[in-house]
């Protein structure tokens, strides 16, 4: 993020002796650390601007008395530059004497102690001798939140994390006031951290003054084993470190924490809170260690081979008596393509086609007819740098894939335009050029007009189907704008969480696809989950194509919901949640004769609607691959022991096909597995994106009567500290903004006939059967015609459909 | 004639030679030593040694540590003979960062050492001598042992794995006063004043008085041995070499100059301050074990004219015992605890060590069995790329074979003995 | 054969062995304390008052112990091995006279029977060694073997002289041959001899510098490395046994047995007229026992060949010349 | 007749008086009998034996023997679980676990000595920051079950607690570069 933009101008100059050469507008650290001297520094930060306010980089530059600092002068011809001499040392070592003059001796109980800059540099370029006898400034600490501790009076002063703020996350949380021996640095509205990248001033910080706060004071960093990772969270898997400690809990190997590892093509050096602090989750009570099989009411423990006979008895039971397409298996979107591919063969095997991952989406038609074809580009983060346009189509980036937010920022940074079609107006972290806020049941109509925009402008021949479903639909001014954009340059359409749960995401699919057919934009669907694509690729899912005509196909998560089957296989997932219709899904869930889960987490409805349950490896427990949404198949091993008596997932299934006396389970390891399955096999997703979306699918003759038959439709978004099991269970991530409060837009209270009720008010919520009681806010950044209700598991009573119709009881006395 | 001698051998059976363990377990093998014997009657034919049962790979584990924590380590190779260890790898150490040590501290050094020598001998003697059955010398060693580790520990809190010597000096200063016995049931007053008398002052005087009493007690033991028929019976000629062929096996040490080869590093290439000191170096003439005892009993006394010497030297000049580099040596305990910068490198010290120039260097000493070197490459981070440690003992160990062919089973203890083989550094 | 007579030599023989095992638990701890003292420390001093309790504790120990029957041995041989040892080291006892009569078996041909015992307590050590099927305690039977041979060797040519002079084969006559006080007993004219007697009884009892069968850093214990409990123990206490049984011959034989010393001497021998002979018998016994533990104390080991060499070309050379000497001395009429 | 046997006496007599006078040496043993003298000279001095348990020998105040950790005066334990020790010692012989107790401040949750692993190289009190851990003179000790080994931090701090008066005189004493 230099502010000097590097021209190709080529500049030699000396180096300690050495003739080097840079071009012009670089500074004298960029081409030294190009050259591998290395210049002592603090503020100075490859990726944030410079500050040149810790002066620990001056350099002596042609022999002068005056040192100058290294991160800030530019390289000039035949300029000298010595970083040895003694005038250099002298002037480091004076600067590390007066930034250690406040400092506290706190190393012992500094968890910074030990990769802390300050130390390292100390011990390479400082003194070595104090002479300092006054007494220290003392800086009164501020709570940062539950994931940033703050100890300031370690602060130097650098003022990176203000500068990641402002810069990088866009959120500046943090900023300096006062001056001299009385700046601080603290949060200027006391507010803490509330980014989602606010873990990264953690690493940023080059003295303890901000470290992680659930890691605090639990280990040093000498004595953690480094293991490279992905992360789980997003289909972005950004790459990591995940720090280990033997016996490190309770006398057992445990994740101490989890930092970024650099990948310029996804996560730089960032990482986002989810990432970064999900590991906690791992150590939670509900995790699962033993198999365990219900008595009546009860639980009771049991070893492997029991619970696993049991399932086979089930599963034996149920084809006899039911036919296997009364099996359901609904799995989590980040399985990995190994255990995907084993489940999917064990249910092929078994006859069953009821499969999915896409729990939360309620439309997938426009999938299921293109399996083993990728409905989408791979996404290029260096293009998205230099795409002119990227259009967010119900996506809340900032909270989905928050990397691909920051990554998103800078490119907004560097000119690209944003345009956003959202049914709430978020607050952005970069500037948004155009934003259509639309409920749900006008979203599909804006991309019909924005067609018909096109269409208008001469930028598409729309074909005699198109027009015949189009045909009541108008364009606005806003959609002649977006049109417009569209037309003249090239992006990306992202498509996120919203739209792809939309109850027409069918249709809305088709729309963009349409566009991305005749401009520049590439179509990207940021799927949920892990390995969303992976699991696509591999053909998990209702639809399988037998040969290159028949398709045969099963029923979607959905539609297993709706037509309820006698026996569910759950694999890391809690439907209650995680499923479109979380109501609908505990109901068939709890109807169904038997449910086996396999699962490393418990939760109290999991307890009342299973019959099985059968510990599963978590996070860092267990090898896998998974392909990402640029396209990479990232193939990783387990980094931690199992915890307590839970397996591989596909080694679950593998005993399971072995007992139910399936042909061709006789995988040995998990390499034997790999080896079988084509994508691992020949490492390339080129082949089975290949083809065709068919655009002429069957859509409602005319679009605009899909708007679904209410006048307000629910924003039922799944928190993005809720997305999957693990992360539900990261105590300190889960903070009290995610209890259920329904948000309203004024407008829409009036148009009720009510007056804005004011903030404290209570109604009810009701979908179909269901009602739920909760705090309505009003809320001006909602679309109107939309309740946001986010999906949240609160006992009994729940809502229905996440993105389906509502409506909202007042009180009586209310009204 | 064939028929002949197949036919006998059938007879009687094949005939073989006696071949039996010694070892590793056994009283005589000086730790672990394993020896394969082959014995025709009681005469040896050919002995094995297998070694490796205390293989530490402590080569390996200082190349994974940093480098002050290793010092640990060495007073684990040779176990007789401590702080000469600690000096070959601190001199490593010092040589690669070019570190200047303070004439106090390298006096105490040589003083130690020489202590150490003392030390050392004393235990072969007394081994060597029980041995070959007589018990009383083995006590009488002891006895002065004794004195000499309670210097080991008042100077650096151990009696043997001392851990004194540090990179730029030693650890801490010499003592002003010594530990006192205290009353006893078992003793008077009178007599636990006696004990205490020579403890009375520093440990500057006690070890003064060692060396006032130590050629007498000297004495003794050559009284008990030296003219002793059975003891020369069994140590005249038993394993003679000659100088070229010891060379060529690669001794050092007093299994060398007892064949009359003058060849010794404190004086052929001297560190520390052993060339401000005067002493002689003993030398034997027929490299059997009867000359190597007398080697080492004139090595002793002289060992004790130096110590006699330093005593006298660091009497009379006081001065700071460890250099003041402040990356390399960590701060004093107060300073570390008042100043930030002080702080910083107590830390970094005893957690990340201090990193040494890239480079590599060869350190040797003089060390009680021979020459104890230390090949150190740096590849200018905190902890060696590679520690290579020569063992004096190890070079003789590998000559038992050739010496004691022909002699016979007893003997085989006697050459044992008299080559001074410590496990803890031909195992390493 | 009276029940009386019969209960009398029961009694006797009781008394005998309670004496001598009396002695050697007081030898075993008196080498102890000695060879402590000499050695700068103090030995034994826990059990008991001053440690006199401590060979009985050591004892009782012993009898508590397991018995470790190697793999592989001959376990009969095994076990009777230490048993013979320890039968002829008591059953010699029997003709030894502590005063002018004080003797169970008052047998003419007593040195005979000695010998013969003593050369038959060597195939304890023999089987023992054999038996336990190890190389290190093989090696001490061999060795053993070899000494014993020797040294029987030197030590009946060593007596040879004695018999000479005394005229009999009876120890109570040998005795009473050499009254008339300290010049007329035979150490004096017969010093050579005495001193291969001194020398193959030490060799015979595998004390130091002659203990090549135990040889502890060599063979590690030689024929009894593999035995343990109280067999081992038989073996120690038989060991013992011999070392007083060879330090009463001695006496006996040299030193007047239980002869004052000042017979004859005028007013002394008055003055020590009181002092019963036993008394002084058992004192020159412990001056024996003192000398073999002082030596044990001092000197070296001497190694096999070495020792092989003393007995057949220094002890049997000097015996043989000896008796030569002592036959002119006779001849001549000086004894 | 005695003449002649008188003659061969007085003749080797002679011979052998001079044969000695040569060898006096080998003839009379002399240079055993000084060791033997020797031996019995000892063996009237005074002994050196220590009486353990009732004596022991003078231990020096610098003395490393068993590890403890320290409290301060005000009862608080000094450890602040900076693990400095744990990351020093060669032996890996501690193992500490930390967390921030209920005030805040930065606590040992588990401090575990493995005394069969400790090399007593005394690291460790050197490294400590805030003289918690320290060696003490306690040299004494004996594990007789499993699990005895392993010092944990109620047994470090009830040693420290109980000779606390010691260690407290003998670091004074070094402080003063007396010790």
């Amino acid at each position: 993020m230099s502010e000097v933009v590097a021209t190709k101008q080529s500049v030699s100059f000396i180096l300690d002796g050495k003739e080097v050469t840079g071009y012009r507008g670089e500074t004298i650290i960029q081409v030294a650390d190009r050259e591998g001297v290395y210049i002592p520094r603090f503020c100075y930060h490859e990726r944030l601007s410079v500050a040149a306010n810790c002066r620990m980089c001056l350099v002596q530059v042609n022999d002068g008395k005056k040192t100058l600092p290294a991160c800030h002068a530019q390289i000039s011809q035949d300029m000298v530059v010595n970083t040895q001499s003694s005038t250099t040392r002298q002037s480091q070592q004076s600067v590390m004497e007066f930034l250690l003059i406040n400092h506290p001796l706190d190393c012992p109980i500094c968890d910074q102690g030990g990769q802390c800059d300050l130390q390292d540099l100390a011990m390479g370029f400082g003194k070595g001798v104090s002479r300092y006898e006054d007494t220290k400034r003392v800086v009164k600490d501020e709570d940062l939140g539950p994931l940033v501790s703050a100890d300031m009076t370690r602060c130097i002063h650098c003022t990176r994390c203000v500068r990641f703020g402002t810069e990088i996350s866009g959120i500046p949380d943090l900023g300096a006031l006062g001056r001299g021996e009385d700046m601080r640095i603290l949060s200027y509205l006391k507010t803490g951290l509330n980014s989602e990248v606010s873990g990264n001033v953690i690493d940023l910080c080059p003295v303890g003054a901000l470290t992680s706060k659930p890691h605090r004071y639990r280990g040093r960093s000498w004595s953690f084993t480094n293991h490279a990772y992905y992360s789980a969270h997003d289909c972005l898997q950004s790459h990591v470190y995940v720090h280990t400690y033997k016996n490190g809990i309770d006398g057992q190997d445990a994740v101490m924490r989890v930092v970024p590892r650099q990948c310029d093509s996804i996560n730089q050096i960032w990482l986002s809170d989810r990432d970064r602090f999900s590991y906690l989750g791992l150590q939670h009570r509900d995790r699962l260690t033993h198999p365990m099989i219900r008595d009546g009411k009860s639980w009771r423990v049991v070893d492997w081979e029991t619970a696993l006979t049991l399932v086979s008895e089930k599963i034996q039971s149920v084809i006899k008596d039911h036919g296997p397409e009364q099996i359901g298996a609904l799995i989590s979107p980040s399985t990995s393509l190994e255990e995907g591919f084993i489940g999917q063969k064990l249910l092929h095997t078994l006859g069953c086609r009821n499969m999915d991952y896409r729990l939360h989406q309620r439309d997938t038609d426009y999938m299921d007819s293109a399996v083993h074809t990728l409905p989408q580009e791979f996404l290029s983060f260096e293009q998205l740098d230099n795409s002119q346009c990227v259009v967010l189509v119900g996506s809340y980036i900032r909270h989905e894939q928050p990397i691909a937010g920051l990554r998103l920022r800078a490119a907004s940074l560097k000119g690209t335009r944003v345009l956003s079609i959202n049914p709430i107006a978020h607050a952005w972290n970069f500037h948004c050029e155009e934003e259509v806020v639309v409920a749900g049941q006008d979203f599909v109509q804006f991309l019909g007009a924005c067609v018909v925009s096109l269409a208008n402008f001469g930028a598409i021949e729309l074909s005699d189907r198109w027009r015949e479903r189009l045909i009541h639909i108008d364009s606005s001014t806003q959609s002649d704008r977006f049109a417009k954009y569209l037309m003249q340059s090239d992006g990306y359409l992202l498509l996120g969480q919203y739209a792809q749960s939309h109850p027409h995401a069918s249709a809305i699919y088709k729309l963009c696809s349409l566009i991305s057919s005749v401009t520049q934009m590439r179509l990207v669907m940021m799927t949920p989950g892990t390995n969303s694509t992976g699991l696509h690729a591999i053909g998990y899912g209702p639809c399988h194509r037998v040969d290159s005509v028949n398709m045969s196909t099963g029923e979607s998560s959905y539609q297993m919901i709706d037509r309820p089957k006698q026996l569910y296989l759950l694999q890391q997932v809690e439907p209650e949640i995680d499923h479109y219709d979380p109501a609908l899904a505990r109901a068939a869930l709890t109807r169904a004769q038997t449910v086996v889960a396999i699962t490393s987490f418990t939760s109290p409805e999991m307890l009342e609607y299973a019959d099985i349950l059968l510990p599963a490896a978590a996070w860092t427990e267990f090898s896998g691959s998974w392909v990402n949404i640029t396209g990479e198949i990232n193939t990783f091993q387990a980094i931690k022991p199992l915890h307590g008596q839970s397996k591989s997932a596909w080694k679950i299934y593998r005993v399971l096909a072995n007992l139910l006396k399936c042909e061709g389970f006789t995988y040995h390891d998990i390499s034997e597995l790999r080896a079988d399955i084509p994508l691992l096999s020949s490492g390339c997703l080129d082949e089975s994106i290949d083809g065709e979306v068919d655009l002429s699918p069957p859509l409602p003759r005319q679009l605009a009567d899909q708007v679904v038959g209410s006048e307000l439709t629910r924003i039922g978004e799944l928190g993005h500290y809720q997305m999957d099991t693990l992360v539900r269970r990261c105590d300190p991530l889960q903070r009290p903004a995610d209890k259920v409060i329904a948000k309203i837009h004024p407008d829409t209270v009036r148009r009720l006939g009510f007056d804005d009720p004011g903030n404290d008010v209570v109604v009810s919520l009701k979908q179909g059967q269901n009602v739920i009681s909760c705090p309505l806010l009003t809320d001006k950044t909602i679309a109107k015609g939309a309740v946001y209700c986010p999906v949240i598991c609160h006992g009994d009573s729940q809502l229905s459909g996440r993105n389906d119709a509502i409506e909202i009881l007042f009180s009586e006395d209310d009204q | 004639m064939m028929i002949d001698l197949v036919s006998r051998s059938n007879a009687l059976g094949e005939l073989k030679n006696f071949t039996f363990n010694f070892g590793p377990q056994h009283p005589a093998a000086h730790g672990v030593l394993r020896l394969v014997v082959e014995v025709e009657g009681e005469t040896v034919v050919q002995i094995d040694p297998h070694i490796g049962l205390l293989h530490r790979a402590t080569e390996k584990l200082m190349e994974s540590k940093p480098f002050n924590h290793s010092i640990g380590y060495m007073d684990r190779l040779d176990y007789v003979s401590i702080l000469p260890n600690e000096h070959v790898y601190v001199m490593a150490i010092e040589q690669l960062l070019g570190l200047k040590v303070p004439k106090r501290a390298q006096y105490i050094r040589v003083m130690f050492d020489e202590i150490s020598r003392i030390l050392n001998h004393l235990l072969v003697l007394g081994s060597t001598a029980l041995d070959m059955g007589a018990l009383t010398p083995w006590f009488y060693t002891f006895r002065e042992r004794e004195i000499l580790m309670d210097c080991y520990e008042a100077v650096s809190g151990a009696r043997m794995h001392a851990n004194y010597y540090c990179p730029g000096g030693v650890l801490r200063d010499l003592p002003n006063r010594m530990a006192q016995f205290e009353e006893s049931p078992w003793r008077f007053s009178s007599e636990i004043k006696d004990l205490n008398a020579p403890r009375s002052g520093s440990l500057l005087d006690y070890i003064q008085y060692f060396t006032d009493i130590f050629p007498a007690r000297c004495d003794e033991y050559e009284a008990l041995l030296t003219d002793n028929r059975i003891w020369k019976q069994r140590t005249v000629g038993i394993s003679p070499i000659d100088a070229d062929r010891a060379l060529a096996l690669g001794f050092t040490g007093p299994m060398l100059r007892s064949t009359g080869y003058m060849r010794d590093l404190r004086v052929d290439q001297p560190y520390a301050v052993y060339d401000a000191l005067d002493f002689n170096i003993a030398l034997g003439k027929t490299g059997d074990c009867y000359d190597r005892y007398l080697v080492r009993v004139a090595e002793m006394r002289e060992s004790n004219r130096i110590i006699q010497q330093c005593v006298d030297w660091l009497r009379r000049h006081k001065g700071p015992v460890v250099s003041d580099h402040p990356k390399v040596v960590p701060p004093t305990r107060e300073r570390s605890k008042m100043y930030m910068e002080e702080m910083i490198h107590q830390f970094k010290h005893f957690s990340e060590g201090y990193s040494v120039p890239e480079g590599e260097t060869y350190a040797a000493v003089e060390h009680p069995k021979g020459e104890m070197g230390v090949y150190m490459v740096s590849d200018g981070a905190n902890k060696p790329y590679r520690v290579k440690i020569r063992a004096a003992g190890f070079p003789h160990l590998q000559a038992l074979n050739e010496l004691c062919r022909g002699h016979m089973l007893s003997d085989v203890v006697v050459i044992l003995a008299s080559m001074d083989i410590v496990f803890g550094e031909i195992d390493r | 054969m009276t029940l009386f007579t019969l209960m009398m030599v029961v009694l006797q023989i009781g008394l005998t062995l309670g004496l001598v095992l009396f002695m050697v638990l007081y030898l075993i701890l008196a080498e102890r304390k000695i060879m402590g003292y000499m050695q700068g420390r103090v030995g034994p001093n826990r059990v008991g008052p001053l440690g006199i309790l401590q060979t009985l504790a050591d004892g009782i120990k012993f009898l508590h112990k397991e018995i470790i029957l190697p793999a592989q041995s001959d376990y009969a041989l095994f076990m009777i091995a230490p048993m013979i040892s320890l039968v002829c080291a008591f059953v010699v006892w029997s003709v030894v006279p502590i005063a002018p009569g004080w003797v169970l078996a008052d047998i003419d041909a007593g040195v005979v029977f000695v010998l013969a015992i003593t050369s038959l307590g060597s195939y304890g050590i023999l089987l023992g060694g054999w038996s336990s099927n190890s190389k290190y305690a093989f090696f001490g039977a061999i060795r053993s073997m070899a000494q014993m041979i020797s040294y029987e060797i030197a030590m009946g040519f060593s007596l040879v002289p004695v018999l000479m002079v005394s005229g009999s084969m009876n120890l109570t006559q040998i005795v009473l041959r050499q009254s008339g006080g300290l010049l007329h007993w035979y150490f004096l004219p017969m010093f050579p001899i005495f001193a291969v007697f001194l020398i193959s009884a030490v060799a015979e009892t595998n004390r130091a510098p002659f203990d090549i069968t135990e040889g502890e850093t060599e063979i590690v214990a030689g024929y009894q490395v593999e035995y343990s409990g109280f067999i081992f123990a038989m073996y120690f206490i038989a060991e013992y046994t011999n070392m007083i049984f060879v330090s009463t011959m001695a006496s006996l034989f040299f030193l007047g047995g239980w002869l004052s010393p000042f017979q004859g001497t005028p007013y002394f021998s008055l003055l020590f007229s009181w002092v019963p002979g036993v008394i002084w018998l058992l004192l020159k016994v412990l001056l024996f026992l003192y000398l073999f533990i002082w030596i044990r104390a001092t000197f070296p080991r001497y190694r096999y060949d070495q020792l092989m060499m003393i007995g057949w070309k220094v002890c049997i050379p000097v015996s043989i010349l000896w008796i030569f000497v002592v036959s002119l001395m006779i001849l001549g009429g000086i004894l | 007749m005695t003449f002649i046997i008188s003659l061969v006496i007085i003749l080797f007599s002679v011979s052998w008086f001079i044969y000695a006078k040569s060898n006096f040496k080998t003839v009379f043993f002399t240079e055993l009998f000084r060791g033997m003298l020797l031996t019995q000279k000892v063996a009237h001095r005074r002994k050196d034996t220590i009486q353990y348990p009732e004596e022991k020998l003078p231990r020096s105040n610098r003395f490393r023997g068993l590890l403890a950790l320290r409290r301060y005066p005000n009862g608080e334990e000094r450890c602040i679980g900076c693990k400095l020790c744990e990351v020093t010692c060669p032996a890996l012989a501690i193992t500490i676990e930390t967390q921030p107790r209920d005030d805040g401040t930065r606590r040992t949750t588990r401090f575990d000595i493995d005394m069969f692993k400790c090399i007593n190289c005394g690291l460790c009190e050197q490294a400590c920051p805030v003289d918690s851990i320290v060696s003490t003179p306690e040299e004494h000790y004996v594990v007789t079950q499993r699990g005895q080994n392993i010092m944990t931090k109620d047994k470090l701090l009830a040693l420290g607690e109980a000779i606390e008066p010691r260690l407290a005189h003998d670091r004074k004493l070094i402080h003063e570069g007396d010790g």
